[in-house]
């Protein structure tokens, strides 16, 4: 058995949900988190600074001139920064706080969308989209008269360069794709696929909710010109996200929800609007949660994120090991890098059912279609159960979740 | 397995699950009705044949959960020769006591959909177990306009 | 001296800015907060209720069937219940949640106003909206070839009803407008005006962001077709805000925003949308923050809104009354029932001044145009100082502010 | 007056608050650039004449709060007959200073412009003080391209 650095385990304490949780009521074992994927647990850090910012600064920001508000705004724009730090932005400006990864999506294909797509023009996305990646291009192409095309691939669930390369040609605006999948943890080459997108001039999104949390990113290394990550799926609050767009770019898309916070003046017939980032942040935001944000992108870097990266690897693999001496399960997705997020079907038990079961012991996943039905179409299966890893997992929680497998195998053949 | 678990997944349940009854088309069916639950992508067909509104035959096909499976293979069971009345009767019996507090009584009439009881206390399965009973009550509502 | 019954003084324990908030380092004085229009500050019951929820049922809602997810899943569908009562809406399936106000208007502005309004048509709303409530208007009158119609205050500000019947007719497809102002905290007759509109067959839209935390609402009584407003300024956190819309006429819209979470089946080239209220919720939603803004409705209505405004309406008037008395004080607004805003200038010193110098004795209020350009057009003012007060406010807080007030007056002129 | 405001509010700025020089129109300028404040919806307007890359006369008008209008006030006497190129110098000395940390040393040759520096402690407030060098540096670096 490969034990993890004793580090990883010390650092389960910083996170509250993981000792307080009982699964049913009267069920005293600890809470086994494997659903990182839909949102990760948070450390005792991010509740700190979420409570101080709903105590010591809770103001709105941009507009007051009392210590709170200068305060909260001082923060909030340092959380911006940070965030640029931590993807490798080349400037703070062109961090866009939204409400999720999906805001981030939608706001592109209306903002973008209306300004580079044409009637006749293809948007390109593909089958390993979480819907949130999906649907706003489905829904764009509908609206302006494009053609949505779809990447294929292969019968793993993999998507290669190659499949997107097929499908690029100049009539390409835009093409979305995912960093991560949230299905089978498929880490996708972004960097060439980007390459190749600059080669017919197309514009690329880049889904980064599944990998913010667990390797280095940098958006200059990747070449894309747009990256949309969650808060929640990074240790930090729920209800927030962001959209880091190449400023040259950014600065030319017209604006798409109005309001407070994004105009510089306002007439009866015509208004005239700020310049980014705020242009594009209409009402109050999420202050508090962003300020937040802040301490989980400290949390991450305190540690290092190729320290979790390789510690991630770990466990993935020794997971993905162990769980292939389950009888009758069947790992889902590809072979080779990716994020732990890792999705089988075990023989003859409907996913939901092993989630149930798995529940009444206290361990936590996911069952069904993830969100990402085009990719189950694709592989021919109606479903699976998900498995998503963090850092803070351990060795005996997978046990202990192989030996439930094994049993609930058995208890429904 | 504790007690919830054996409570939802009691050996009814699993015994239908793993061999349903009537699984599969009906031939000669005179209506049928597929449902999907958005949940899971998960869906299931009700089949049946109306004989003077009287249930002569009734079977279920698609893909489901053992809950779901083990709910339709009981429908199956529990309509058979029955009227439309009485089936709809019981339908909507069943689907108020599911949905109901978990403490709530046992409506009388039941018979061996007890069975199901256990996904009171799982409201994101509850579905699993209602999706067949209200495909069969679209095709009663219609049959009896 | 009029004292507030002592039960109010003993509510300002309940919340922790109040006592802990210095003004600037180095002050010991506890803030004064009279922003609360901005954002209200949070007693600790919310607080409680958002770390509970961060610790005990942190996970995604609607799709896991683990303890902790179905206790979140059930916990935010029951705030929805929650809000549904509180504003007397006849079901809770017609409560979205979304974003904010601001949102709740773009949302409205593109899926209602995509729907109903053609070319030619008319959009009317009022020179007394925050522009949350104009810019979505003026942007869907700007997209869809119609036209924008603005109803006006008189010279004090005031909004009469009689002045909407005058701009009213059958070409009028939608109308919004506030329930009350955050400038002069004027309250709007919104139940003639709905009756108004109906007659001409104009759907309503209210922006109940300044009234939901200081008086009883019922849609069913206003009669308007839609209400939004905001958690986070109604003793709720960051990051939440309502969209209420008559559910015969909520089903009719198409989704906006498309995403995980609002759809029934995704195929390559179309998709299946859910009913009321997920179609209107695509992404992961701020959970912890919706589960605790049910706390924050549960204070707001255990102590009663009725309470609440008839406390605040003393508070009102007794303001207003002893800003009078400040030498080159001058009230803006009009007169009438109003929820407590209060706006004034101070001769000869300009309103940013005003409140920074009041921020120096910890004093927070707000300056500027407070996002209604229209309205300071409309009444020839450059800019106003906002008081803006809650139940937890005392007239000593009010003393301090207008002796300040003389102060200042004194040192700039 | 607390000690913070004393330092934003300094008797200087407060005396050209009351009686700003060169407050209006200047009839016979040579360019002239308007600037707004979108916090606060602030405008001012610089005016100069220019003589052979010499800033021979320079008014400013427009609605402003005491910083604003002090900081523009001081501006006027601060460049009247001096060269472009060092307008453009004192310019961004002060802007620099102005957007530093509250620390961080005081340049020379500000001169009474040292009296705005109250603003590094109030970042909401800075942009009052910086908005009319914003525009009498848009119109300098327009009239040395
Ligand atoms: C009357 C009114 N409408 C709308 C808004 C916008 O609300 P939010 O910023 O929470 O979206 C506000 C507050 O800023 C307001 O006072
Ligand atoms: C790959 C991917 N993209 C997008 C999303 C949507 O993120 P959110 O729900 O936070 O908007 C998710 C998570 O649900 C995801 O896993």
């Amino acid at each position: 058995m490969i034990a993890a650095p004793l580090d990883f385990y010390a650092r389960r304490a910083d996170f509250p949900a993981l000792s307080h949780h009982a699964a049913h009521s009267g069920d005293r074992r600890p809470l086994i988190y494997l659903d990182h994927a839909a949102t990760s647990q948070k450390p005792q850090v991010v509740l700190d600074r979420l409570m101080s910012a709903y105590i010591e600064r809770c103001a709105n920001v941009h507009r007051g001139v009392y210590a709170q508000s200068e305060a909260a705004t001082r923060d909030f724009e340092g959380v911006r920064r940070q965030i640029a730090a931590l993807i490798d932005a080349p400037d703070s400006q062109s961090v866009v706080f939204t409400k999720g990864t999906t805001e981030s999506m939608n706001l592109l294909a209306y903002s973008l969308g209306q300004c580079v797509v044409q009637p006749g023009d293809e948007v390109l996305v593909t089958q390993l989209e979480h819907h949130s990646n999906f649907l706003p291009w489905q829904e764009l192409a509908r609206s302006r008269g494009a053609k949505l095309v779809v990447a294929q691939v292969d019968e793993h669930g993999r998507l290669s360069p190659h499949a997107i390369a097929q499908k690029l040609s100049t009539k390409t605006k835009l093409l979305a794709c995912t960093h991560a999948s949230n299905v089978t943890g498929e880490l996708i080459d972004v960097r060439s696929i980007c390459q190749l997108a600059k080669q017919h001039g197309t514009i690329t999104i880049i889904d980064g909710a599944q990998a913010t949390a667990h390797l280095p990113v940098s958006v200059r290394e990747l070449g894309c010109d747009f990256y949309c990550f969650s808060a929640h799926k990074m240790l930090g609050p729920f209800g927030v996200g962001i959209l880091w767009g190449r400023a040259a770019l950014l600065r030319t898309l017209p604006a798409w929800q109005t309001g407070g916070g994004m105009v510089l003046s306002v007439r009866e017939t015509e208004s005239d609007h700020q310049s980014i980032p705020h242009r594009f942040e209409a009402g109050t935001p999420a202050v508090a949660e962003v300020i937040a944000l802040g301490a989980a992108v400290e949390y991450l870097q305190g540690i290092g994120l190729s320290v979790i990266a390789a510690q991630e690897e770990i466990l993935r693999t020794e997971t993905r090991a162990r769980l292939r001496q389950v009888p009758g399960l069947r790992l889902i997705g590809p072979e080779g890098p990716g994020v732990p997020v890792i999705s089988f079907v075990l023989d003859g038990v409907h996913p939901h059912d092993v989630a149930t079961a798995l529940a009444a012991e206290g361990i936590a996943v996911r069952a069904g279609l993830h969100c990402a039905e085009p990719l189950f179409a694709a592989m021919g299966v109606r479903g699976s159960v998900r498995v998503s890893l963090s850092f803070v997992n351990t060795i005996e929680e997978i046990e202990t979740l192989c030996s439930a497998l094994v049993r609930i195998g058995a208890l429904f053949r | 397995m504790n007690e919830a678990l054996a409570k939802l997944y009691q050996e009814v349940i699993l015994t239908h699950h793993r061999k349903p009854h009537h699984f599969g088309p009906l031939p000669d069916a005179t209506q049928q009705v597929r449902l999907v639950n958005p949940l899971c992508g998960d869906e299931v067909t009700i089949a049946v044949r109306i004989d003077q509104d009287t249930i002569a035959a009734c079977h279920f096909d698609g893909y489901g959960c053992a809950l779901c499976r083990a709910s339709a293979s009981l429908l199956t069971l529990s309509v058979r020769g029955q009227s439309l009345e009485a089936v709809r009767a019981l339908g909507h019996t069943l689907l108020t006591f599911l949905q109901a507090d978990p403490a709530s009584q046992t409506p009388e009439g039941i018979g061996d959909l007890i069975a199901l009881c256990g996904v009171r206390e799982h409201p994101s399965r509850r579905r699993c177990a209602t999706l067949p009973w209200e495909a069969l009550l679209t095709i009663v509502d219609d049959a009896t306009e």
